[in-house]
């Protein structure tokens, strides 16, 4: 191997140097700002972890198995994983390669940093050894890899369906662009290469090419023009990489350490949830996920769309899509990088200005609590919810006495909202007021056990009360140790019932396998083709603020069509909320676990 | 001015075409499903907040509706959703109540 | 064809009517009727608004005339055919039938009232549906209930005028059904405080009005205008009822012993089918479309298909007695080709 | 206002008023507020249109006041009402008129009470006897001093000295007429017109040349209301009632208001100072306020009687620009001269309504 250039240089490397400053530069500026951003005790946190060994390692790992291999996306979709860890791996190992070789024949180089980029242009193969033979076989290999992977992603961009996606994004402008001179950096690395194989040496994909280009060319002429317009197609690239999609290329390189460093969103715009925006690839899979989509009206209000009118700063926009959201979590749960759309959509909704605040203060506690008494240590919590679903209490309250379980109905009569529905509106402060009334109120009774049968209710009371000394328990939890304990018969029925998760307790608390379980020893049980985490709201969650009742329709029914293809006689749920919107539009009956338990309890 | 130890009072008729209705207006605007209220009294009876505070989302509308102060009410609202669900009408009343705390912001 | 059949699909009053007044106009009317006895709702009524008359004596009279006519009991249609000049219908009992004109006389079903789970039936002890009421003014025996009720609320309006049960029209029937069964029930139990839960109170028909004011003055009957919005169950079993008084503007509890629910009036689910066999529509209110609802309310769009009773709208029996009288006479000049 | 619909209510509300052979009784209060108005109702009536009423002094109240403030029950002013009858048939009369219309109204309700409740009636009777042994009829017809007046209101208007026209452009006085409330509100068919469009008052201002204003308030109350303005915690009640009846006349620019009560020309003649004190607002032109008169002021200077004579300057209100409208000559040095050319002293002038 020698140098083809005294200088090593050649005015067509420009296109691409220019682009790879601009980016260099805007990244560090961006990770400065994003930085700047962080609560002070959040920087602190984020940069010692990044000295910290296990967080590096953990760091770098993550890092190599969600950005290079998309090690997620294969498990969830085989096709579309090899199509990004074939582009992004095999970019990756080209330039990797492309430094070694750089390193390895002309060590003084390594400081321009597009000789590696451009090797094959400055430098003529002279002997031929194995160490070169290997290395340009594995170069030529990584480019068919990625050959490979764009004609993926073109097949992907005119037929989504065939890659299992019944609704992919719209691209924007700069995404297209982006899009574009990505697809054409490849072929046009390959005909450069291939132009100046003669020279520069090259492998079974360059060589053979080589060889027919030169069969009708017979010079070369082009090969400088190729050169360039692989150079330009690079710096296209770089040069919209920020303003597009691409940015969650980087974005995503920052955002795995900040999230391994447990930081969290503070901010409805800035820092860590900057971060979160930024590291959307726009794939789309959210869109499919989401429940709202069932209507071709709402896809635009899906997450990926969130995520690009927070680039944009459409103020009107996110707040349609703020608002209008379910909060069922499900394209949290798909989402490839982890953006929390519902959370983002909160802190979106926490940022608005109110003229009025509800004030809890004043609320006299002695009105609404019943003289206590010192001897239940149960109390049953039913949640504003269920008043409208009396089976579910009536069938809590029958199977504790069944089990002879000495308790007490705290809101039997009147109670406090548990504040979720504060919280998921954005009204967090007004949310906590309430929850420490019913703090106060709950600890007054001095108990230890505090069942709740409304899954809203048992995700705030999990996640955000302060309760010392009370084991806060879903009813269901509670039954299966009744149960274990002997202290409830449970008699099996032949009706077949599929289990719906509802959100708050599915993706919401983590709660899958307790249901079933308790559900297999009361009766048949047959799953729906979506389930557990993959499972899809009834549609009458209230954390959408503006879908209105006729909106809600189409979701439910979608919902519901998922579960009739389990071909269960009967669904199973065990949120209010749910029974209540499937009771009305559902074909076949629709059970509480509570009622199901307690049809079945000896 | 003499002091006659007694005056003109208020009338408490609502003059329905003098009333300022821009906080309505403006609720109907982002709500427009409010015209369909027939204050049956399912949200009021249903409320949470209700038996304490004399929150009731039917006397809310009717308030609005003539030109009534209504801030009072609204500060006992725990955004339950209840009211919601039951409106036989399929009012969204949880989105109206917020959407009023808001626009009071701009009064 | 020249046969003088004619199909009456459904066995109410309004197919009943139609069927005796088309025997005497000499065609030769075929019943078809699902349950296994005719009369429809009517079977399991007791006493009608507003003469009190007993349901019974109607039905007897219904049927009084009706020898001549074709009855099948326990049968549906399968399917129907458009002939060039009529129909070929054939029955789920293996019967076919070629007719020129066919009547839809399949009347309405009550709504289900556990679908308003808030009000607790099937799940409380003491709430029932106008209905099992009537059932039990007929004199089944109903645990539900009790021996001296102190307090029976009434709730009107379950199931209609309601978007979220899926049917957003009036029923028309039940506040008077309610006034009904009201003074039914103080007549039954007069140391009881009886109670009526309403929207708006809809009593436009002869002799509706002085049905209230009886039952305001004569019987001390209390009304409540709002809509109840949740029931729970006391620790005795008594049903706590809330609602607000809108015209007091204040919430409202009530503890009663029993709880009834004025169940409203829907298209029968098998309508839907019977209209697409016919290839005629469905309304925007789940019930049949007639050709206006002025004028023909009798006539489909269809030719030979003609409409009596519930089936295209909610209808009171004497609505129902007119329309099945106008249908005969409809489907006569129909077959006379006296247009 | 189709003035055909009027009309074919009052034909509906006729009453019958005979020409002669009246009682009168006098009201308790207007000898004190309108004390020339009793006297000219008996001028006009009896001396210059020759009809033969009768009055005595021995009648008393009829207790309606009392009644309806709450004083005394309904058997006691029928005790009372009984004795006047006694009186009325002592004198050999059997048609009573009154001069108030609280008495119209009590007299009319104790009369009807009787009809419904003849027990009642004769248990009334008993404690008549015991208490003064006086018997009585009921009398034959019971007519408010109005009621004639609008009989007579023809024979005014042909020996009329004035009309209700603007002498100096021709054009009709509009006129507020006020109804006293017990006047037909209880017994419409008691009432010349009923209660909705009475015409005892609108028929005089008709006959007199004037026009009829008719204003969305017409129908409400002075704002007296006995208790409301008898209570003073209550009596802001009684002057914004007022207040809203001249906010709803005012746009119509009445030159007079006619009454044919006690206190309603009282009430609405000096609620406008206080109001004016109150508010600064005057209802009539230049910072007048509406003159107020009852019907017989009215008559008298129609027939054209000296106002002073009719006590004009017992007025809150300045009655001088109506006269001026009307053309009746007034001496202004002889105002606050009364019987004998005795000085019954100029008032202090209010701040905020004209006054003379």
């Amino acid at each position: 191997m020698r140098e083809r250039f005294v200088t090593g240089f050649d005015p067509f490397v420009l296109p691409f140097l220019a682009g790879m400053i601009f980016v260099l530069c805007y990244c560090a500026f961006g990770i400065v700002r994003i930085l700047a951003q962080l609560p002070r005790e959040d920087r602190r946190r984020f940069l010692l972890s990044l000295i910290t060994p296990a967080t590096a390692l953990k760091n770098i790992r993550d890092i190599f198995a969600d950005c290079l291999l998309h090690v997620k996306l294969w498990r969830r979709n085989p096709l579309l994983g090899f199509m990004h860890s074939s582009i992004a791996f095999g970019w990756f190992m080209l330039i990797v390669l492309g430094h070694i070789e750089v390193m390895v024949y002309c060590p003084d180089r390594i400081r321009l940093f597009y000789y590696p980029i451009f090797f094959n242009y400055f430098v003529a193969a002279g002997e031929s050894t194995i160490g070169g033979a290997v290395l340009f076989f594995l170069m030529d290999f990584f480019l068919l890899l990625i050959l490979v992977g764009i004609g993926l992603a073109i097949v992907k961009r005119i037929r989504s369906r065939i890659f299992g996606l019944r609704r992919t994004t719209r691209p924007s402008l700069t995404d297209r662009i982006g899009l574009y001179s990505l697809w054409a950096i490849f072929p046009l690395r390959l005909l450069a290469e291939s132009f100046t194989a003669h020279i520069s040496g090259g492998s079974f994909l360059t060589i053979p090419a080589n060889w027919i280009f030169r069969q009708f060319l017979g010079n070369d002429l082009n090969m400088l023009p190729t050169w360039w317009a692989y150079s330009i197609a690079l710096g296209v690239f770089l040069f919209v990489l920020p303003f597009s999609r691409y940015m969650h290329i980087p974005a995503e390189m920052m955002l795995i350490p900040m999230r391994n460093a447990g930081l969290r969103i503070r901010h409805p715009r800035k820092g860590f949830a900057r971060l979160e925006v930024l590291s959307c690839p726009e794939c789309g899979v959210c869109i499919d996920a989401c429940p709202m989509s069932v209507k071709k009206a709402n896809i635009k209000d899906c997450t990926v769309y969130l995520n690009r009118q927070l680039r944009r700063g459409n103020e009107r926009r996110i707040e349609e899509i703020s608002d209008k959201c379910l909060l069922c979590g499900k394209c949290e749960a798909v989402c490839q990088v982890g953006v929390e759309g519902p959370l983002l959509r909160m802190e979106q909704r926490a940022s608005r200005r109110y003229g009025l605040s509800p004030d809890f203060s004043g609320i006299d506690l002695s009105k609404l609590q019943a003289p206590a008494a010192s001897s239940q240590k149960v109390l049953y919590f039913s949640g504003c919810m269920t008043r409208l679903t009396p089976a579910i209490s009536k069938s809590v309250c029958s199977v504790l006495s069944k089990a002879g379980v000495d308790y007490r109905w705290i809101d039997q009569d009147e109670g406090l909202c548990c504040g979720r529905p504060l919280q998921t509106a954005g009204r967090y402060e007004q949310a906590r007021q309430l929850m420490r009334k019913n703090e106060e109120l709950i600890l007054s009774y001095g108990a230890d056990t505090l069942i709740l049968s409304c899954p809203i209710c048992y995700k705030v009371f999990k996640d955000e009360y302060k309760l010392p000394g009370v084991r806060v328990v879903n009813y269901m939890e509670y039954f299966a140790e009744l149960i274990a304990a002997g202290r409830l018969q449970i008699e099996k029925s032949d009706i077949c019932y599929v289990y719906h998760d509802p959100c708050e307790l599915g993706r919401g608390c983590g709660v899958y396998e307790g249901p079933r379980k308790l559900l297999g020893k009361a009766a048949g049980i047959a799953e729906a083709p979506a389930n557990r985490a993959e499972s899809i709201c009834c549609g009458g969650s209230l954390g959408s603020l503006s879908l209105d009742f006729a909106q809600r329709e189409e979701i439910t029914l979608k919902s519901l069509q998922n579960l009739y293809d389990s071909r269960a006689d009967a669904i199973a749920t065990a949120c209010p909320l749910c029974l209540n919107t499937f009771a009305r539009y559902s074909d076949r009956p629709v059970r509480d676990m509570a009622e199901i338990l307690d049809a079945a309890a000896r | 001015m003499i002091d006659f130890g007694f005056g003109l009072a208020r009338s408490s008729a609502v003059e329905l075409d003098k009333v300022d209705l821009s906080l309505y207006k403006e609720l109907e605007r982002l709500e427009p499903g409010i015209r369909k209220c027939i204050a049956c009294g399912s949200c009021s009876a249903t409320c949470t907040a209700g038996p304490w505070s004399g929150m009731s989302v039917r006397k809310l509308i009717l308030n609005l509706q003539r030109g009534k102060d209504v801030s009072g009410m609204l500060s006992a609202c725990m955004l339950c959703g209840k009211c919601s669900i039951v409106c036989p009408r399929g009012i969204n009343t949880r989105q109206l109540i917020l959407s009023l705390c808001r626009i009071y912001d701009n009064k | 064809m020249d046969n003088k059949k004619i199909l009456i699909i459904g066995g109410g009053p309004a197919g009943l009517e139609a069927a005796r007044q088309l025997l005497r106009l000499g065609w030769e009317p075929v019943i078809v009727e699902k349950t296994e006895q005719i009369g429809g709702h009517l079977s399991r009524w007791y006493k009608l608004f507003p003469d009190m008359m007993p349901a019974s004596e109607l039905l007897e009279q219904l049927t009084a005339g009706l020898e001549g006519a074709k009855v099948y009991l326990k049968t549906r249609v399968a399917y129907m055919n458009r002939l060039k000049d009529g129909y070929s219908i054939m029955l789920s009992n293996g019967t076919g039938i070629q007719c020129r004109a066919v009547l839809i006389a399949s009347g309405f079903s009550l709504f289900d009232a556990s679908k308003k789970e808030e009000y607790g039936y099937g799940v409380y002890d003491r709430v029932i549906t106008n209905a099992d009421l009537e059932a039990w003014f007929a004199g089944a025996s109903d645990s539900r209930i009790p021996e001296h009720p102190r307090r029976i609320a009434f709730v009107h309006c379950v199931g209609s005028r309601d978007l979220k049960a899926g049917n957003s029209q009036c029923s028309k029937v039940c506040c008077m059904t309610a006034i009904k069964q009201a003074i039914e029930m103080k007549e039954r139990f007069p140391d009881s405080g009886i109670w009526c839960f309403y929207m708006d109170l809809r009593l436009f028909g002869k002799k509706y009005e002085d049905f209230y004011i009886n039952a305001q003055k004569d019987y001390g009957v209390h009304f409540v205008r709002g809509r109840v919005s949740e029931v729970s169950e006391a620790i005795d079993g008594s049903l706590v009822v809330k609602a607000e008084d809108t015209l007091a503007g204040t919430p409202v509890k009530l503890n009663a012993d029993l709880l009834v629910l004025m169940a409203g009036m829907l298209c029968n689910a098998d309508t839907a089918t019977l209209a697409r066999m016919v290839r005629s529509e469905v309304d925007s209110d789940g019930f049949l479309r007639s050709r206006d609802n002025i004028y023909r309310i009798n006539e489909s769009r269809r030719p030979g298909v003609f409409y009596a009773g519930a089936c295209t709208g909610t209808k009171t029996i004497p609505e129902t007695m007119a329309e099945a009288r106008a249908a005969a006479l409809d489907i006569h000049n129909y077959l006379c080709g006296n247009d | 206002m189709i003035y055909q619909g009027k009309q074919k209510i009052w034909s509906e509300y006729q009453k019958g008023i005979p020409s002669d052979g009246w009682f009168y009784v006098r009201s308790c209060i207007r000898q004190n507020f309108f004390p020339a108005s009793e006297k000219f109702f008996l001028g006009i009536c009896r001396d210059t249109l020759g009809h033969d009423i009768y009055e005595t002094k021995h009648h008393t109240t009829c207790g309606g006041i009392a009644y309806h403030s709450d004083a005394i029950p309904q058997e006691t002013a029928m005790t009372i009402v009984a004795r006047q009858f006694a009186l009325m048939k002592e004198a050999g009369y059997k048609n009573l008129v009154t001069s108030c219309i609280t008495s119209f109204g009590n007299y009319t309700e104790i009369l009807e009470t009787w009809r419904e409740f003849p027990e009642l009636e004769t248990r009334i009777r008993e404690k008549l006897w015991e208490a003064t042994r006086r018997e009585f009829d009921k009398p034959e017809y019971v007519a408010h001093a109005s009621d004639l007046v609008y009989k007579f209101r023809n024979e005014i208007a042909e020996r009329a000295a004035h009309r209700l026209v603007d002498v100096h452009t021709g054009r009709p006085l509009r006129i507020v007429e006020h109804i006293g409330c017990h006047y037909s509100k209880m017994f419409p068919h008691k009432g010349i017109g009923g209660a909705e469009y009475p015409c005892v008052l609108s028929g005089m201002v008709e006959s007199w040349g004037g026009e009829v204003i008719d204003y969305p308030e017409r129908r409400h109350c002075c704002g007296f209301g006995f208790r409301q303005y008898m209570v003073k915690a209550n009596r802001g009640y009684s002057l914004s009632n007022t207040h809203k009846k001249f906010e709803s006349m005012e746009p119509f620019r009445p030159d007079a208001i006619i009454t044919n009560c006690p206190g309603c020309p009282y009430f609405l003649d000096r609620w406008q100072y206080v109001i004016a004190e109150q508010t600064g607002k005057t209802y009539g032109s230049n910072g007048f306020g509406i003159p107020v008169f009852t019907y017989e002021e009215l008559a008298g200077l129609i027939l054209g009687i000296d106002p002073w004579d009719l006590g004009l300057q017992i007025h809150q209100v300045a009655v001088e620009p109506l006269l001026d409208k009307m053309g009746v000559p007034y001496n202004p040095g002889t105002k606050y001269l009364g019987l004998n050319e005795k000085d019954i002293m100029r008032p202090g002038l209010p701040s905020a309504l004209k006054c003379f």
